[in-house]
């Protein structure tokens, strides 16, 4: 997997979430303050013209360059968790011009650990880390497995997916939802649901 | 909803252009986002520097000036700032003598203001920090993102903005901040939702007979909805939380605040009703503030802040300050 | 509908007791719906007195103080002063140099207060009034009650107050805030209905994709209905409407007012399009004010006064003021 | 007709106010403050308190009361003009013990005076100047006439009730209502809605 092929994981990213836009911030207006969709929608674009302003040449420089647009341009608490991820990435996968499903499911799982470790979430707390500590998991499992790319990027999506509907019937610990006790119960994790979207645009 | 703007996306950048024209005091960087005072940086003076969403307005940048801040950073519509706006308003405001974060208790801010003061580090500038945490309807824990930061944050805004004003090194800004923080509690309560521009209608809904309780000032939903009450029953709501938290005895900095969309008429017939609580209690109201300071858009609704005073907290309140939307003794 | 209020029958005394406990300097008499400094009456000094009905808060109580009026007595809501109550204010501040009332040109104002001055001349005080019609949404004729007094009153007052601050006699006051009233024009633009606390919901229905255009501050409809615009097209209605009246030239006063229920935020875009649209004119904005100063109840929308300035209406604008909603220089 | 009798017609015009006080505040809110209603509620109940405080003794003396309670407490356009036709009224009939209708139809016509010279409206602008002028008018005639103060009356509030009407088709040019402009024609003027109810309280 080369940087071509990160950039189309970016892309898709961007037309995913722009199409998502507004289911995401609905489902922040109901536990939230109804501003994530919008957040991620502005910092992707920031990508997206990040990216063909200097095009990079490597998929760690691709990573870093994303994770550092979102900590520029988004703010609140996915700013700085998304940015931290893809940063990590990034510093992961380092300058090399390939990477292999073992690389990326290494590097997904320093990537969690940096939102684990900024965010101080833990499974089950309802936040984004419900559905990307699956994709990780998963992701390791399917390289040890020796799994094509095609189908670990998809078990992942799904695990993902899985994780964030099943935040709907947890009591949000972390973030702004938190705040609301047990009415965050009944209502999916908009970051949950937003990391959910990032794997499925994860494409071989 | 409707709203007075042009277009939803660029709210911010538009407010920022207004309030330069209007403030010819505050420098406006409406590019970066970032506010600060035309005299800054004072050299030897500690900065004072606070940010966060937008749609709280006044806070914070209609705070920045004499005694109070040096600088603000205004974010997004509900989003914390991006951390290249604090480290730009902390350069531009440093005067050597250190920069006082002023961060109310969100998620996002927290770690926003964090990256940034990294950033500041990195670059020699000396920051502490103070963490605002005042609003009592949500329990504090270890394992939660523990309490919001509210209607205290101005009092941490102008009274640590006047203990750097008259010269006090960091450490002395950053006690003070910290002790107002420790003796404030707030509780807000909403009438009806706000609606985010880019969301393009209320956040919730809210039955023509009910209230919700607990509300902060993001325009999500409270702990508990309610029936709708007497502002005599409302105040009380709100004035049990904080008394059960802090209980209310002495002399007491007391701000009754507007969330945006309720008219000051009603605010002074809550303020009316919380006095009269706070004397009931034996405690007495010395000083105090009503009107809409830390707002949630267009929510209608108010919130009560209580800050235990003593003697050299009265002072600092007293003391002049001269900003846009908070201005005494000059 | 939702207030945060105790009892429709009780708003104005409710708020004044509330007003009375935020601000020891001013005193209340509750019952008699009066407001006054608490250092009047100030002998030989000319006191400025004005009332109207309530619902506009800040305006009038919230400018009583130093440098602005004397005493303020508020009616019911949107009603105007009963003529007792004018006497007995301007019988709490007259210090033997003579009472200017304000009054905003209302069919009830206007003969409310006239009935007071007959009360107060024959009791010998020396009473003047000058008469506020800035409202440039309503024609000006003899046959009808003639054009609305809006956001100028705050201009009178403040200019006015300076004067008599200052020392001046009776007929200078009145002969200043005669020449305000003459320069100022308003013009003012609603997105929601306010509602009357009594009639227990909005006084019209505005379709959400409506405006009103030349409302003024009773919560009357205005002159005409038009599509929900942007800020920068409703601030060019409500800037071509005073344009109209009075060439925008020179050094202006400037204020864009909230309704009551807009959010600073959105009076911050309406100022900066203001702003823009005097530059265009090759006018200046030399002074503004930007926030909700004459309001009408919950209303969502806002107002634009502007007043040609002269070198003594500017130092008179800029003389100390402490009130409740109106503070500098002291 | 002697002090009871106008007791009874002022406690009508209280009781018929106080039960059309939404009516009133209805057809304000429409081309005015929505305040008409609440005003005049308000300046009765003080009138009713003032009444039972110190029962006056001839018409004159009450009509007096009625008006100066009114003028005290109303406030907003109807209270001076109100108070200033009662006060005329009171004026008029002087300290006789017993009015004649010849009596009262000239003490209307002067009361109805004092209200056009205090707020300088003719008749056609659109207020209660349309209902209490054709009132005194057809009072002025039916005492020319002879007729039985019970018919008297019974025409006078007619003719306050048709001029009440006949203000829907104008536009204002006096008044709160005069600031819509044409927007104000279609709508009943509500002073002078409230003028018909007190001629319509009027009973022998
Ligand atoms: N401490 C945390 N750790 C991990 N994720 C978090 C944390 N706090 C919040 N989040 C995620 O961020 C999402 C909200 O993002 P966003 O709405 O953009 O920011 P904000 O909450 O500041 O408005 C939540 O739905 C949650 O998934
Ligand atoms: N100049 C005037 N002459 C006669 N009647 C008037 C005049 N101005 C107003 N009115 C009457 O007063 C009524 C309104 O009374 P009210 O609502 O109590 O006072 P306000 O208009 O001050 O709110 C109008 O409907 C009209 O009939
Ligand atoms: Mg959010
Ligand atoms: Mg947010
Ligand atoms: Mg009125
Ligand atoms: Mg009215």
């Amino acid at each position: 997997m080369d940087v071509t092929f990160f950039t189309a994981w970016i892309q898709e990213i961007i037309r995913v979430l722009s199409i998502n836009r507004d289911l995401l911030t609905r489902l922040d207006a109901a536990i939230g303050d109804a501003d994530h969709g919008t957040n991620l929608d502005r910092g992707f674009t920031s990508v997206r013209q990040a990216l063909s302003d200097t095009p990079p040449d490597t998929p760690g420089q691709l990573l870093t360059l994303v994770g550092n647009t979102l900590i520029r341009r988004v703010g609140g608490a996915s700013g700085p968790l998304y940015g931290s991820l893809f940063r990590q990435l990034g510093k992961s996968l380092g300058d090399a011009p390939e990477v292999s499903l073992d690389d990326l499911a290494a590097a997904f799982a320093t990537g969690l650990e940096s939102v684990t470790r900024l965010g101080k979430a833990a499974e089950g707390d309802k936040t984004m880390v419900d559905a990307l500590a699956p994709a990780a998991r998963t992701l390791s499992s399917a390289a040890r497995e020796g799994l094509k790319p095609g189908e670990a990027f998809g078990r992942a999506a799904a695990a993902a997916a899985e994780g964030a509907k099943a935040t709907i019937p947890l009591q949000a610990r972390k973030g702004r939802a938190s705040y609301l006790g047990p009415r965050s119960v009944g209502h999916e994790d908009p970051g949950a649901a937003s990391a959910a979207l990032i794997l499925s645009a994860l494409h071989p | 909803m409707k709203k007075l703007i042009n277009d939803a996306e660029s709210v911010v950048a538009d407010a920022l252009t207004g309030l330069a024209a209007a403030h010819p005091a505050l420098r406006v960087d409406v590019e970066a986002r970032v506010v600060w005072r035309a005299d800054a940086p004072r050299v030897g003076k500690v900065a004072l520097v606070s940010g966060g969403g937008s749609g709280h307005e006044p806070l914070h940048a209609g705070f920045v000036g004499y005694g109070m801040l040096d600088a603000a950073c205004p974010g997004e519509i509900f989003t914390s700032p991006v951390p290249d706006q604090v480290v730009a308003a902390t350069e531009r405001v440093d005067g050597g003598a250190g920069v006082l974060h002023v961060i109310k208790n969100y998620t996002g801010d927290v770690m926003n203001f964090e990256l940034a003061a990294e950033l500041c580090a990195q670059q020699g500038m000396a920051v502490a920090s103070v963490l605002v945490d005042d609003d009592v309807a949500v329990q504090d824990s270890l394992y939660t993102a523990g309490r919001r930061g509210t209607g205290a944050t101005l009092f941490v805004e102008k009274i640590a903005g006047a203990v750097a004003e008259a010269g006090a090194p960091l450490a002395e800004a950053t006690r003070v901040a910290g002790a107002v923080v420790a003796r404030s509690r707030s509780f807000g309560i909403a009438l009806t939702s706000c609606a985010v521009p880019a969301a393009g209608k209320p956040t919730f809904d809210l039955p023509e007979t009910e209230v919700e309780l607990g509300i902060g000032i993001h325009g999500e939903p409270g702990r508990t909805r309610a029936p709708l009450a007497s502002a005599r029953d409302l105040a009380a709501v709100a004035m049990d939380a904080v008394h059960g938290d802090l209980p209310l005895a002495g002399d007491l900095l007391v701000m009754v605040n507007g969330m945006g969309g309720t008219p000051l008429i009603e605010l002074y017939i809550a303020f009316a009703e919380v006095e009269a609580y706070i004397r009931g209690k034996g405690a007495r109201v010395a000083r105090s503030l009503v009107g809409n300071y830390v707002t949630s858009l267009d929510m209608q609704g108010f919130s009560v802040t209580v800050c235990q005073l003593d003697d050299e907290l009265t002072e600092l309140w007293d003391a002049p300050v001269q900003t846009p939307s908070l201005r005494w003794g000059r």
